[in-house]
């Protein structure tokens, strides 16, 4: 029998759905296991009400990517929880909060301003900023509230498991509809992964070459230079967070030269992201001046280190 | 204190001295000395090196480097006051050279004038100097317009001499000066 | 809590100095505020920031991580690793909110039991005038 | 036993009023029943006393509890004690945990009672937090190597040497010069008794060589260690010789014939007189072999080591003179030699370093006229008065050297000549040369003051018309027979002067105007000098900084070796396995040289004796199924423990456990959490931090 | 740094520091620096506005910032050209550097001097320093280039050299320095560049007993100029003492002339700056460079003129 399936988008991107329409032939052949039943709003032309019309826990399964940033995202997400037996918070925002959390630095007033006001595009001399409910002649219009935070969904509901990736890599996408399909599944509360860093999967760590790894000498941004191809990337200062993030991308970033920046999300048992990066780049930078030269180039280290992750930070602003 | 009178008496009665560096003083002499530029007088160890090699020890001055430093730490001053030594050094600078401790025993005797010129026991030929600094900004300022002309030299150097705003400059920095503090000399 | 509000304090020490200070100070009497506890680690570079920012969450209201002085360390250089895991917490802290003056690091060597009572005496008076840590 | 509930028994300590006069102990044992997993709490007067230990090892034979908190004094006093008592109970040791409410509860808040009981309450639910995480662990033992590496073959070295070898074991003897002998063997006569040096010295050089237990590497340096505490891997470098030393006797026809060309400065002699390229380093060496100084060497004969001699018109070869007069051809430059020599590797588990010192040069000082002849250090007068020395020990003034070996070769050679060189008459010594000195040494040199007193008197007695003068700044005879020695030097009529010389200046008869300072006098004094001789500073001998560095020890400021406690442990270091002896550690004199050197000794003995060593269990291991392998923790490990291995097919990190010390730098660094430091682990010490954020609320999971 | 750019133009360039010595007491030795450094190459500025070092016994016994402001002042008049100061007296030479150490190695007295500047609209950075005559010669010009510019030479003269107190010690704050400050040989090798010979003398290093010392107590002063010339024509028989400092030169021209006077010395030896015996090789009026003096230098400038190179 065919598994029951729901996908909700939340305050997310659409990227996540990419990466399942990423599998081409792949999620063919899953769908002869798979009836999927609601996928909003990207794929299936459904309505939210027909989600709310069914029965309790008559869905096997539903995925939900993207955070929680205003009223109907919280309510939707609890229909889910209501609705499907089994919650996966797929991808980075859902997990960690993702990009977006990144907001959780700043008053809703200053998100607001910045985006509708100060902005570039914006022509908006009267500072009008979306409000729940607004006039257009007759006619009331509302929107759903914008939340004081961005919150990842375990924070609403209950989470079974967690997919990182900003997107989740097609393959690894590919091995958890086949862990699904197959039920072969962790203990709940529990990430979908291989639970190893990127390091390990990347063919520039120094320890498949037989080299030993070295105290990182200086701090560079991407932007100051191409880095050497073969060497890794933290070795070279690019402070790459790959060893802090689990490596279900297989090393995408660092194949293409670029460091990663941790949308794989910590390395389990660690939720809080920043502070295990501290730990261990702190303790590999060669002397104080290179950890200067670091506040340097990273005016606002908050965001380098949680750019994925911020609402999950142990203290929170 | 009534032992003071006659310099240095013959039997230097320490506990006064003490008792007079926290009462009247409220600070070591050596502490003083220190402010007044000698900073490294409590590393002494009265080795005397500096002293061997003294043109004031060798020509028979009481209270040459070695001895001040030691009479100092021990809390002597207004009895010293009367004695010519400090104003007698040379500035030679080779007990400062010789010192194994960089004490700088020039230092404590210059210190020592500092102290001294706040009490007034300076003498008259070093108030002379400041007086003509202050005046010609030369301080061994003779006349000497005979002997220039003698060899071909205009009257006056290029110096405060033939510049009367360099020479006012100069006075407005003495005047910002402890010398003006002091009032040892006029200054307008 | 409210007015009789009094800070808690959570000393992370070396156990080859600090922590061997802290003895000290005991030893010989010299008193500092009950409001700081110490966790008994074997060296600065032990500490990780986790466990700083969880005594924050929890409740305490300071935190003073105590390690050798630089050259001292009796692993060599565990200390310097601490102070550069420090300095990045420190500025991560301030981002989020955190006063800078409610984490601090100090070097106090296993003979400074004067210093470990003066540090945390002071540091207490810090924190008192902060007020509490409110998350 | 580790899935067994814990049951935690916690034992306050009232350390007599010393816990209970401020805590109340009876409100904090209340507190106590009701933290999570605490089955019982007792009280006792001393907990650390025997009945104390007792009522802990009855409970747990008793099978009342698994684990035990004991709120008393410090851990780092009584761990121990407390451990021992959990393993004669047959509990392992490591469940254990210390809250400690006296040193850093009860004593620093006194007067403050209520709080301070308010703080013990604290301190134990934090421990007792703890202990419900602790977990059991094994101290391992590892084998011993029974071998001893002893660098420097001085007086230190070889009186640990022999001390070690005589007790059974395998000592290997490393000294970079060709002979041992060291410092000492310089000397003429040693105070406070004016025994002959070499006398006392020689049989016992003799007896390191002859010794079976005890491997005699001179003209060797050590180049790398590696390893640890009871398994050094020690890499030596025996420099090349140039000379067969397995051919050479010793005796000397190659030194006589070695041209005036390649004549140097004799180092044995402190520069007073030459020796040739080939040499041997003293009359007296052991082993008494001869090395060719090979920048010094001029190659006669064109001859370069590895070449065949060229040929006269008749077919005999052209030999350099030295290889031409050995007897056993041990001087042959035909073979080829490696200029580098040979390493050999050594291992050992316990290293003695008594690496000496050496005397500062004259030329330092510029105030006394260093560029003088006749101004010489205290160890040149040292070699000048020795019958050993350049002149055989007649006094005469330095400057004349050249006059008396003149004068001694035409004696050799049968004429009958009068020796033309001036005696001194007038003698001054100058002490704390460059000690005492802030522009090069604070520290006092320790022996100037003895051995200026020595010589005064040697020369006294045996020329007693000599006039000699010693400058003191103080003079420091602390030592047994030392002030009476002095006394006796006063008596002979050495005129001893409180106050420093402050400038020698060079006359131009190469006398010397020499002026002091006289305190007790009160004035400056001078005097004119035939020989000024400069106790100058002992400092730490060349090379000491590099070992030290090898071997993971500080120097201190000076450069000296740092020993771990200046009273308690003054001849280990901060490596385990390591010690120290004599004038490595700091100036000393002969009696303080051999005592440190038998102490050493015997701590090196102590630490091999059992053939085992234990190691604690508080070590750092990583999971290799949660590694990642990024390699980070690797240049975190001080002590190179960890290392990347193949493990079913992907590199893990590993850490070898008798290196690792416990420092926890690489737990703390893992992104993965794999590597846990036991006694220390991530869940333990947050535990303790929740526990006391908390403020000692009972924590439910 | 000054003085190197100013080797890279091939020019050499200094102001010409007088102090009071000098112009006031022995213009003569001013007429001969004024003379000879031209004549090698080295122009002089006359930095105008200059004043008394200060000396010893005036500032310096007052007040430490008080001496480093005098200070300043002077060197500021240098370092606004981008030029060192020269000068050819030893207590100059001393009292400037000295000052000039005491702000460099104390920012905080640095700081109060450049306030106390500010109010005459100057600062001073420690840049400019204050070399001494003779250290120009022997390093900056050199001695190949002295004996070129030579008309007559000491060949046969026996000279005995004092360099003076200030010219060696402290050696630590001078910009230039001995290797070895007890056995000092800049200036014998100077001398003996011009063809002098000018032994060692074991009281060269001595001091002359000028300055305060003089002045507090002349007699005892005497004491050191009567051993200094004792030893001088025992050990060495000297024609002539060449100094580097202006105290030194008027200490031994005058006292020795006034011991010899008192029956206290039975001989006399001319006493001549360093600059003077320069300029009176290189063939400048007798008169006007070396016409000053207390102790008859006639002869001794008759033998020199007779030298001709």
């Amino acid at each position: 029998m065919a598994l029951k399936l729901a996908y909700l988008l939340v305050g997310g991107c659409g990227g996540c759905d990419m990466a399942i329409v990423d599998l081409s032939e792949k999620l063919v052949d899953a769908l002869e296991h798979l009836e999927i039943v609601f996928w909003a709003p990207t794929v299936a032309d459904v309505k939210y009400k027909d989600l709310e019309a069914m029965p309790d826990q008559s869905i096997d399964l539903g995925l939900i990517s993207g955070m929680v940033r205003n009223k109907e995202n919280e309510h939707l997400v609890k229909v889910m929880r209501q609705k499907c037996k089994v919650i996966v918070a797929f991808g980075a925002c859902a997990s960690l909060g993702g990009i977006p959390g990144m907001a959780n630095l700043h008053e809703n007033r200053e998100l607001f301003e910045n985006a509708y006001v100060k902005c570039m595009s914006a022509d908006n001399p009267d500072g009008v900023t979306p409000q729940p409910v607004s006039k257009e002649g007759d006619f009331e219009l509302t929107l759903p509230a914008f939340l004081d935070k961005v919150r990842p969904i375990d924070e609403i509901i209950d989470v079974d498991y967690y997919v990182g990736g900003c997107p989740p890599h097609h393959d690894h996408v590919a091995r958890i509809v086949e862990a699904i399909v197959t039920g072969n599944l962790p203990p709940k509360g529990s990430w979908l992964t291989m639970g190893k860093a990127v390091c390990d999967v990347c063919p520039r760590n120094p320890a498949l070459k037989g080299e030993k790894r070295e105290y990182v000498k200086e701090v560079k941004r991407m932007h100051e230079g191409i880095p050497d191809e073969e060497t890794c990337l933290l070795q070279q200062g690019y402070l790459c967070l790959g060893p802090i993030t689990q490596g279900d991308c297989g090393a995408l970033c660092t194949k293409v030269n670029i460091r990663c920046a941790g949308c794989g999300g910590p390395i389990p048992p660690t939720w809080d992201f920043g502070l295990r990066a501290i730990s261990a780049i702190g303790a590999i930078l060669d002397n104080e001046n290179v950890v200067d030269e670091l506040l340097k180039k990273y005016p606002n280290l908050t965001k380098m280190l949680y750019r994925y992750s911020l609402p999950k930070a142990l203290l929170k602003k | 204190m009534e032992m003071m009178e006659e310099g240095v008496p013959p039997v230097i009665n320490l506990s006064k001295l003490a008792e007079r560096e926290e009462t009247e003083l409220e600070k070591k002499v050596a502490e003083i000395i220190k402010e007044l530029g000698a900073e490294r007088i409590m590393y002494c160890m009265q080795c005397g090196a500096c002293a061997s090699i003294c043109p004031l020890a060798k020509t028979g001055f009481e209270w040459y480097n070695k001895k001040l430093i030691k009479a100092l730490i021990v809390g002597l001053r207004d009895e010293l006051l009367d004695d010519p030594t400090p104003w007698a050094c040379v500035a030679c600078n080779r007990c400062t050279e010789v010192c194994p401790r960089r004490v700088s025993p020039f230092e404590v005797m210059f210190a020592m004038r500092r102290l001294m010129a706040e009490e007034y026991a300076i003498g008259s030929l070093a108030i002379e100097g400041l007086r003509a600094l202050y005046e010609y900004g030369h301080a061994v300022y003779m006349t000497g317009r005979e002997a220039r002309k003698k060899v071909g030299l205009p009257e006056k150097p290029p110096s405060t001499e033939s510049d009367p705003k360099a020479l006012e400059d100069l006075r407005k920095i003495l005047k910002q000066t402890k010398l003006a503090d002091l009032g040892l000399i006029p200054m307008e | 809590m409210g007015e009789e509000w009094e800070p808690n304090i959570i000393c992370i020490a070396c156990n080859w100095c600090t922590y061997q200070a802290a003895d000290m100070a005991g030893s010989l009497r010299y008193s500092y505020p009950p409001t700081v506890k110490i966790v008994r680690v074997p060296c600065s570079g032990r500490v990780e920031p986790e466990f700083v920012v969880e005594a924050l969450i929890n409740g305490a209201d300071g935190v003073i991580i105590g390690g050798c002085h630089p050259g001292d360390c009796h692993y060599k250089e565990g200390n310097y690793k601490a102070l550069r895991r420090f300095k990045m917490l420190k500025k991560l802290l301030t981002e989020l909110g955190v006063e800078p003056e409610r984490v601090r690091l100090e070097w106090i060597s296993g003979s400074e039991g004067l210093k470990f009572a003066e540090v945390m005496t002071e540091f207490d008076a810090t924190i008192r005038k902060l007020g509490p840590f409110k998350r | 036993m580790a899935e067994e509930e814990p049951r935690i028994g916690v034992y306050i300590c009232h350390c007599g009023e010393n816990i209970a006069g401020a805590v109340n102990i009876e409100e904090v044992k209340k507190f106590a029943e009701k933290l999570p997993n605490v089955v019982l709490v007792r009280d006792y007067l001393f907990m650390c006393s025997n009945p104390g230990q007792e009522l802990i090892k009855q409970d747990i034979r008793e099978g009342k509890i698994n684990r035990v908190v004991v709120a008393a004094c410090t851990p780092r006093t009584h761990e121990p004690i407390f451990r021992r008592a959990l393993e004669d109970a047959g509990l392992n040791k490591y469940f254990f945990e210390m809250a400690n409410i006296r040193d850093q509860d009860s004593w620093a808040h006194w007067h403050e009672k209520e709080k301070a009981t308010e703080k013990a309450k604290q301190i134990i639910a934090a421990a007792v937090a703890k202990a419900r995480l602790l977990e059991p662990l094994e101290d391992r033992y590892v084998d011993l190597t029974q071998k001893v590496l002893v660098v420097g073959g001085g007086i230190a070295g070889i009186f640990a040497a022999l001390d070690i070898a005589n007790a059974g074991y395998k000592v290997y003897l490393v000294e970079r010069n060709p002979s041992i002998g060291g410092n000492m063997a310089k000397l003429d006569k040693t105070f406070p008794t004016n025994d002959c040096s070499s006398c006392i010295l020689t049989p016992l050089m003799v007896e390191v060589a002859n010794h079976p237990n005890i491997e005699l590497l001179t003209y060797s340096e050590v180049e790398d260690v590696e390893g640890t505490v009871g398994n050094f891997k020690v890499k030596v470098r025996k420099k090349q010789t140039w000379v067969d030393w397995d051919l050479c006797t010793g005796c000397g026809a190659c030194t006589n014939v070695c041209p005036p060309k390649a004549r140097v400065p004799d180092e044995f002699n402190e520069g007073l007189s030459k020796r040739g390229a080939i040499y041997i380093q003293f009359p007296q060496a052991v082993p008494k072999k001869a090395v060719v100084d090979i920048d010094a060497c001029i190659k006669c004969a064109g001859r370069e080591f590895g070449t065949e001699p060229r040929k006269t018109k008749d077919g005999k070869p052209i030999l350099a003179p030295c290889e031409k007069v050995c007897p056993t051809g041990a001087a042959d430059r035909t073979k080829p030699r490696n200029p580098e020599g040979e390493v050999v590797e050594l291992d050992v588990g316990a290293i003695i370093l008594a690496t000496g010192y050496k005397v500062m040069d004259k030329k330092h000082f510029k105030e006394f006229s260093p560029d003088s002849p006749n101004v010489i250090t205290a160890m040149q007068m040292e070699r000048l008065i020795s019958s050993t020395g350049p002149t055989e020990g007649k006094l005469i003034v330095p400057s004349d050297i050249p006059k008396y070996l003149e004068w001694k070769k035409k004696v050799e050679k049968g004429e009958q000549v009068e020796l033309d060189a001036r005696k001194p008459h007038r003698i001054v010594y100058v002490s704390c040369v460059g000690s005492r000195d802030d522009r090069f040494h604070s520290y006092c040199s320790r022996v100037c003051c003895m051995y200026m007193v020595k010589q005064a008197m040697l020369l006294k007695e045996k020329y007693p018309d000599l006039d000699i003068y010693i400058f003191f700044i103080d003079v420091r005879t602390p030592g047994k027979d030392f002030d009476e020695y002095y006394m006796r030097a006063r008596r002979l009529g050495i005129k001893v002067i409180k106050g420093k010389v402050g400038g020698v200046q060079r006359l131009p008869d190469e006398r010397l105007w020499v002026r002091g300072y006289d305190a007790e006098l009160g004035k400056p004094v001078e005097l004119i000098a035939d020989l000024v001789v400069l106790a100058t500073a002992i400092e730490p001998s060349d090379g000491t900084f590099e070992l030290a560095r090898k071997l993971g020890i500080t120097c201190g400021e000076e450069g000296f070796l740092k020993e771990r406690h200046t009273k308690l442990y003054p001849v280990d270091t901060m490596t385990e396995g390591v010690f120290i002896a004599g004038c490595a550690q700091g100036p000393k004199d002969i009696p303080d040289s051999v005592a440190q050197a038998k102490a050493a000794a015997a701590s090196a003995m102590s630490l091999l004796a059992p053939g085992k060593m234990k190691v604690e269990a508080l070590v750092s291991e990583v999971d290799k199924e949660k590694c990642s392998g990024c390699g980070i923790c690797v240049p975190l490990c001080p002590y190179g423990a960890i290392s990347m291995v193949n493990y079913n097919g992907k590199m893990r990190a590993d850490i070898n456990p008798a290196l690792c010390k416990g420092c926890g730098v690489c737990a703390a660094a893992c992104p993965s959490k794999a590597i846990k430091l036991h006694g220390f682990t991530f869940e333990q010490v947050l535990a303790q931090v929740r526990t006391l954020a908390k403020r000692g609320v009972v924590e439910v999971l | 740094m000054m003085a190197e750019t100013a080797k890279e133009e091939k020019k050499l360039k200094f102001g010409l520091f007088l102090g009071c010595n000098i112009p006031f007491s022995r213009p003569d030795v001013e007429v001969s620096m004024r003379s000879i450094f031209p004549a090698l190459g080295v122009e002089l500025d006359d930095l105008l506005g200059q004043s008394c070092c200060p000396t010893w016994g005036t500032m310096p016994s007052i007040d430490v910032v008080g001496w480093c402001a005098v200070a300043a002042r002077n060197l500021a008049l240098g370092e606004e050209k981008g030029i060192d100061l020269i000068t050819a007296c030893n207590s100059c030479y001393g009292s400037l550097n000295e000052a000039r150490h005491k702000m460099l190695t104390n920012p905080e007295i640095h700081r109060k001097v450049n306030e106390i500047l500010a109010t005459i609209g100057k600062k001073y950075e420690g840049k400019a320093k204050c070399r001494h005559v003779a250290w120009v010669i022997y390093k900056d010009i050199g001695l190949e280039k002295l004996k070129e510019s030579l008309k007559y030479t000491l060949d046969g003269i026996t000279v005995a050299v004092q360099p003076g107190c200030h010219f060696l010690w402290p050696s630590e704050i001078y910009p230039d320095r001995e290797k070895d400050p007890f056995n000092p040989v800049v200036l014998r090798e100077i001398c003996e560049a011009m063809g002098a010979e000018a032994p060692h003398y074991s009281k060269l290093i001595e001091c002359c007993g000028m300055g305060a010392l003089r002045s507090t107590d002349p007699e005892k002063s005497f004491i050191l100029v009567r051993e200094k010339m004792e030893n001088i024509k025992e050990e060495i028989d000297a024609d002539l003492i060449v100094t580097t400092c202006s105290s030194c030169l008027i200490q031994l021209d005058d006292a020795q002339e006034r011991l010899r006077k008192e029956g206290k010395l039975n001989f006399s030896i001319p006493v001549m700056h360093l600059v003077q015996v320069i300029a009176l090789c290189m063939g400048f009026d007798p008169e006007k460079v070396a016409g000053i003096c207390v102790t008859p230098r006639d002869e001794i400038i008759k033998r020199i003129l007779e030298n001709k190179r």
